[in-house]
């Protein structure tokens, strides 16, 4: 259907539908980001329970005098490839959080996961937050922030035992998650700890979902991520991200219309 | 000045190595071959930076416990942190003192009898540890969780003990046990899987977008 | 003040037993077989069935490339597959001139296959003399990411440039025809296997696997494959699983090592371990109906005493 | 004979697993040493091996071939502990950014096939190349759990209505999808729980203590 050979001059190989694909959304990020920018009114976004119960848990923890803890996972701060995005949607959150404790007094204890090339974006992201609250000088670097290398099972022995010794009020997991992080989530939970988390990496969801008192469940991790900042750019994209979906269920419709007309789908897409 | 070099001029950095990236996509290979050989030799240029960085982390965990020791001085807290310090001692010398030799490849440290005698004894040990208190843990989840209290436990539930069965030897000699563990791994979870990996790329894919443009408030305020 | 202390249903009992006495219960319930194996019978699934079919009816003259990946931490999940699967191939007659080549992609694998050629895995006499003509070892390629990968499958020389015993790859006899049996023939690529047996217990890697064992190449390599995992991983590879698909069967976990065990009558410990998973199996369905009895119980008879 | 440095092995696995164990009463001493003892043995394992990665693929590269940018790549890695200092913690922004470019790059493309595009067609194609009706009835419960699963993720409309339905249905698809994973892991980690238990006992009690053989 398609002159190949041609569109091989300009393009690599199988590459038109991703460009199609990726330039749909790109207009909508853009459409949306320009709409902000004129003050246009933000998309309404529907309540993610998770966000609410971060709140509630940093009362409780002031209330009970022990600390929030955040980790995310042995090795989940990816920058350096496509797990990106769930790092900087984590970070989102997390700013919230320290935020939160900040302004109400608890006190937040990081434990970092053990990808070093991320130590800059992580510990900055908890200095912005307390020096927007004004309080730079409640941030202690050796006392607040834990690096145990980025053995699985060797992280989460350290933070059941970071739980046990010094308590745990609410524990917050974001990032990409292996599925052994398990053992965290419940050394919390069984310490009385509200459990709070969510990951975009499916195979690691269940540990999620069997702990967790509140959850993020798949993509709620980006759109947390983009919620929490209350930037008017981040919020407004969302709404392209809903724009795509549409277009992927409008392609699979199409697909089955184009496949009972006889004409080959899977080919077609292969371009 | 101050705004321009610590925070606009990285922002563009990221900009134009995250571009590139996103052209070699589309136009490297035989397109514009350039494109793929920055990209092979940034791939590896991100990685040594990343492995450089590693003393990073080692320098916040030591001085981590280091305020450890200082803030509570007493005989438990010495053994304690005593035991992290001197086990990394005990590897860096196995380390140096292993590193290579005659006839031996440079970090032949890795294979050397004692650094294998730490890796399969206690380190080996310690992990499949904590791999057999996470079974323990989940027994616990079983008895506490997968009970038939909502349309989302039950089906939890349901699937979840349809996988288990089928995974039993035991079980595998009752009747349709296997075809019911097949069917609901087939059709009901592929179906779920794919649609939430296919949604989660598509909320991965909008943040690096924004990245790109600069937008993305993680990547900006950074202190 | 005094407190009055609701008084606890049948119901309530069962339905909070501490968790201390559930993780005894299931600490003896895998005890049992292994100090006393029981023996309990089990069924050959089809996915083990066409894993032993496919080594044991291997073409002759064909090419196998086998990465003995092992992860020390989940040694008692896997080990039995790779113990099993090596012995399996050690068992391919001579006549057949199936020659193979052997390299790991963790570092532990490296370490642990020294023990098992001399232990648990000790290839036939006349492999053993024949080292660099019927088989090759190239050890540890490094920990490759998926570009390094692409470059590997393009070019086995991107990671590697000797093999164990510090001879240059193409000078060893066999990678040297190995890389003469697909074009280009001075360059030993994917292209040049019939059979990749790989093992992973990363959820994600048969999508990385499949993309440049199977799709990448110009014409696309299609390396059948074998594949070992653990159990949570299941969903992941069943999509590429099937005679024409990429990935020809899968053995999941040390459950899925004892059917191979039965099949080829080298017991191990995968036989060992599955007693001890039927019993766990028991237990899991006792305490799933625990739980669901109390709260049942609680929800429909422990109403009705109230309302007497 | 099994040599004295097995005999130690086993004894050192022993009390690992046991410290490790402990946990599961409550906090402890023993406990508290056994996990330090790992932390310290990866931190430094990390140090050691990068610097090893760092060592092979850029010495000879930069002293023999000549190729000066792995240099450039050392450096800007040292930036990064410009970290430690808060004056000048500003200027590891600059690595990272490189290192977040090529995340955000990767992320932008890279998904887009494999995962988007190709599970749409995947799905139109299980539809049309099903060979019996069990296989057409899977292939649409197939279909039917991948719109109704994406439906659960619409953020901007609230979840009432014809949509309300769906994303209930897609939420059972997704508990359904969560728990098979879940139980594949389950039965994984009771493996690993009786190859603990078998170490103990065949290693440690019938092996060392005992004096049979050690495995």
């Amino acid at each position: 259907m398609l002159n190949t050979a041609l569109v091989e001059q300009f393009l690599r190989t199988g590459r038109v539908m991703d460009i199609l694909f990726l330039i749909f959304v790109w207009l909508f990020v853009i459409y949306y980001i320009t709409k902000a920018g004129r003050g246009a009114q933000l998309p309404k976004i529907r309540r993610i329970a998770a966000i609410d119960a971060i709140r509630e848990g940093v009362g409780r923890a002031v209330e009970i005098r022990k600390p929030v803890h955040w980790s995310f996972g042995n090795a989940g701060a990816y920058v350096t490839d496509q797990n990106v995005s769930e790092t900087l949607a984590g970070l989102g959150v997390m700013s919230y959080t320290v935020g939160l404790c900040a302004r109400l007094g608890a006190r937040f204890i990081f434990h970092m996961p053990g990808n070093p090339e991320a130590i800059p974006i992580l510990e900055g992201t908890v200095l912005e937050a307390y020096s927007k609250e004004g309080k730079l000088e409640e941030f202690d670097r050796r006392r607040d922030l834990r690096y145990y290398g980025s053995g699985m099972m060797v992280f989460t022995a350290a933070l059941a035992q970071s739980f046990m010794t010094e308590g745990v009020a609410m524990k917050i997991m974001m990032g990409r998650q292996p599925t052994c992080m398990y053992v965290a989530l419940e050394a919390a939970k069984l310490q009385g700890a509200i459990v709070i988390g969510g990951t975009a990496r499916w195979t690691a969801m269940y540990s999620f979902v069997l702990t967790c008192d509140y959850l993020f469940i798949g993509e709620e991790v980006f759109a947390a991520g983009a919620y929490v900042t209350g930037n008017p750019y981040m919020i407004s994209s969302l709404a392209s991200e809903e724009m795509a979906k549409y277009a992927c269920i409008g392609i699979l419709a199409l697909g089955i219309v184009l496949s009972l007309a006889n004409i080959n789908f899977a080919a077609l897409m292969k371009n | 000045m101050s705004t321009t070099i610590r925070r606009d001029l990285p922002i563009l950095l990221l900009a134009i190595v995250g571009f590139l990236y996103v052209a070699e996509w589309f136009f490297g290979g035989n397109v514009i071959p350039q494109l793929s050989t920055f990209k092979g030799l940034m791939g590896t240029m991100v990685s040594v930076i990343a492995w450089t960085a590693v003393g990073v982390g080692t320098i916040y965990g030591i001085s981590s416990e280091y305020y450890l020791v200082r803030r509570n001085r007493n005989w438990q807290q010495y053994v304690t942190s005593g035991s992290m310090f001197l086990m990394m001692i005990i590897m860096a010398i196995i380390w140096i003192w292993q590193w290579s030799g005659p006839g031996r490849a440079v970090g032949y440290a890795f294979q050397s009898p004692e650094w294998r005698w730490w890796l399969m004894n206690v380190y080996s040990n310690q992990t499949q540890a904590q791999y057999a208190i996470m079974f323990l843990y989940q027994c616990g989840a079983v008895y506490r969780v997968l009970r038939v209290r909502s349309m989302e436990t039950t089906v939890f539930t349901l699937a979840g003990l349809a996988f288990i069965l089928k995974s039993i030897p035991l079980f595998l000699t009752v009747p349709g046990v296997s075809e019911i563990g097949d069917w609901v791994q087939g059709a009901p979870t592929l179906g779920g899987t794919r649609a939430a990996t296919l949604t989660a790329s598509l909320g991965a894919l909008v943040i690096g977008l924004r990245a790109l443009v600069g937008k993305e408030q993680t990547t900006i305020e950074v202190k | 003040m005094e407190q009055k202390t609701e008084e606890k249903t049948i119901w309530d009992k069962i339905g909070t037993i501490d968790y201390r006495y559930i993780y005894v219960f299931s600490l003896i319930m895998i005890l049992i077989p292994i100090i006393q194996p029981i023996g309990i019978p089990m069924k050959v699934g089809s996915n083990a069935q066409t894993w032993h079919n496919t080594i044991v009816n291997i073409p002759a003259h064909s090419y196998i490339l086998f990465n003995y990946y092992v992860d020390l931490s989940v040694w008692a999940d896997m080990g039995p597959i790779l113990v099993v699967t090596l012995n399996e191939v050690w068992m391919i007659p001579k006549e057949r001139d199936v020659k193979i080549f052997f390299y790991s992609s963790t570092a532990d694998g490296a370490v642990k296959m020294r023990d098992l050629l001399v232990t648990l895995c000790k290839p036939p006499q006349w492999r053993t003399d024949s080292y660099g003509t019927t088989w090759v070892d190239v050890g540890y390629i490094g920990f490759p990411n998926e570009a390094a990968y692409a470059s590997f499958v393009m070019d086995f020389k991107s990671l590697i440039l000797r093999d164990i015993r510090g001879t240059s790859l193409l000078d060893v006899p066999a990678a040297k025809e190995m890389a003469a049996h697909a074009a280009p023939t001075d360059v030993l690529t994917a292209a040049d296997f019939d059979l990749l047996i790989w093992s992973s217990w990363g959820c994600t890697d048969p999508d990385m696997y499949v993309r440049q064992f199977w799709a990448s190449g110009s014409p696309p390599y299609h390396v059948p494959m074998l594949m070992q995992t653990i159990g949570n991983c299941v969903p992941n590879v069943v999509p590429y699983v099937g005679p024409d698909k990429p990935i020809r069967a899968f053995i999941p976990g040390a459950a899925g090592a004892a059917e191979l065990e039965m099949i080829t009558g080298l017991k191990g410990d995968g036989t060992k371990m599955a007693d001890a998973t039927d019993l766990g199996g028991v237990a899991t369905v006792i305490l799933i109906a625990l739980g669901n009895i109390a709260y049942l119980g609680g929800r429909f008879l422990g109403k009705k005493k109230e309302e007497k | 004979m099994v040599d004295i440095y097995t005999q130690l092995g086993v004894l050192a696995g022993a009390l690992m697993i046991i410290g490790q164990f402990t946990m599961l009463w409550k906090d402890n001493l023993y406990f508290r040493v056994t996990t330090r003892i790992v932390v310290g043995y990866y931190m430094m394992y990390m140090m050691c091996y990068y610097v090893a990665m760092i060592y092979g693929r850029t010495w000879n590269a930069m002293t023999v071939q000549g190729e000066w940018w792995w240099a450039v790549a050392i450096f800007l890695g040292l930036l990064m502990y410009t970290r430690i200092s808060r004056q000048y913690a500003w200027i590891a922004k600059y690595p990272m950014s490189i290192a977040l470019g090529a995340g955000v790059g990767t992320v932008s493309v890279a998904l887009l096939r494999a995962q988007v595009l190709d599970q749409i067609t995947y799905t139109v194609t299980d539809l049309f190349t099903a060979t019996s009706a069990y296989a057409l009835f899977n292939a649409i419960v197939i279909a039917v759990a991948l719109v109704t699963t994406i439906s659960y993720f619409f953020f901007t409309r609230e979840h009432t209505g014809p949509l309300g339905w769906s994303a209930a249905v897609g939420r059972a698809f997704i508990m359904c999808s969560v728990a098979v994973i879940w139980a594949g892991d389950y039965m994984w980690a009771m493996a690993m729980l009786s190859g603990v238990l078998s170490y103990m006992v065949n290693n440690f009690i019938k092996g060392l203590m005992l004096g049979g053989p050690i495995s």
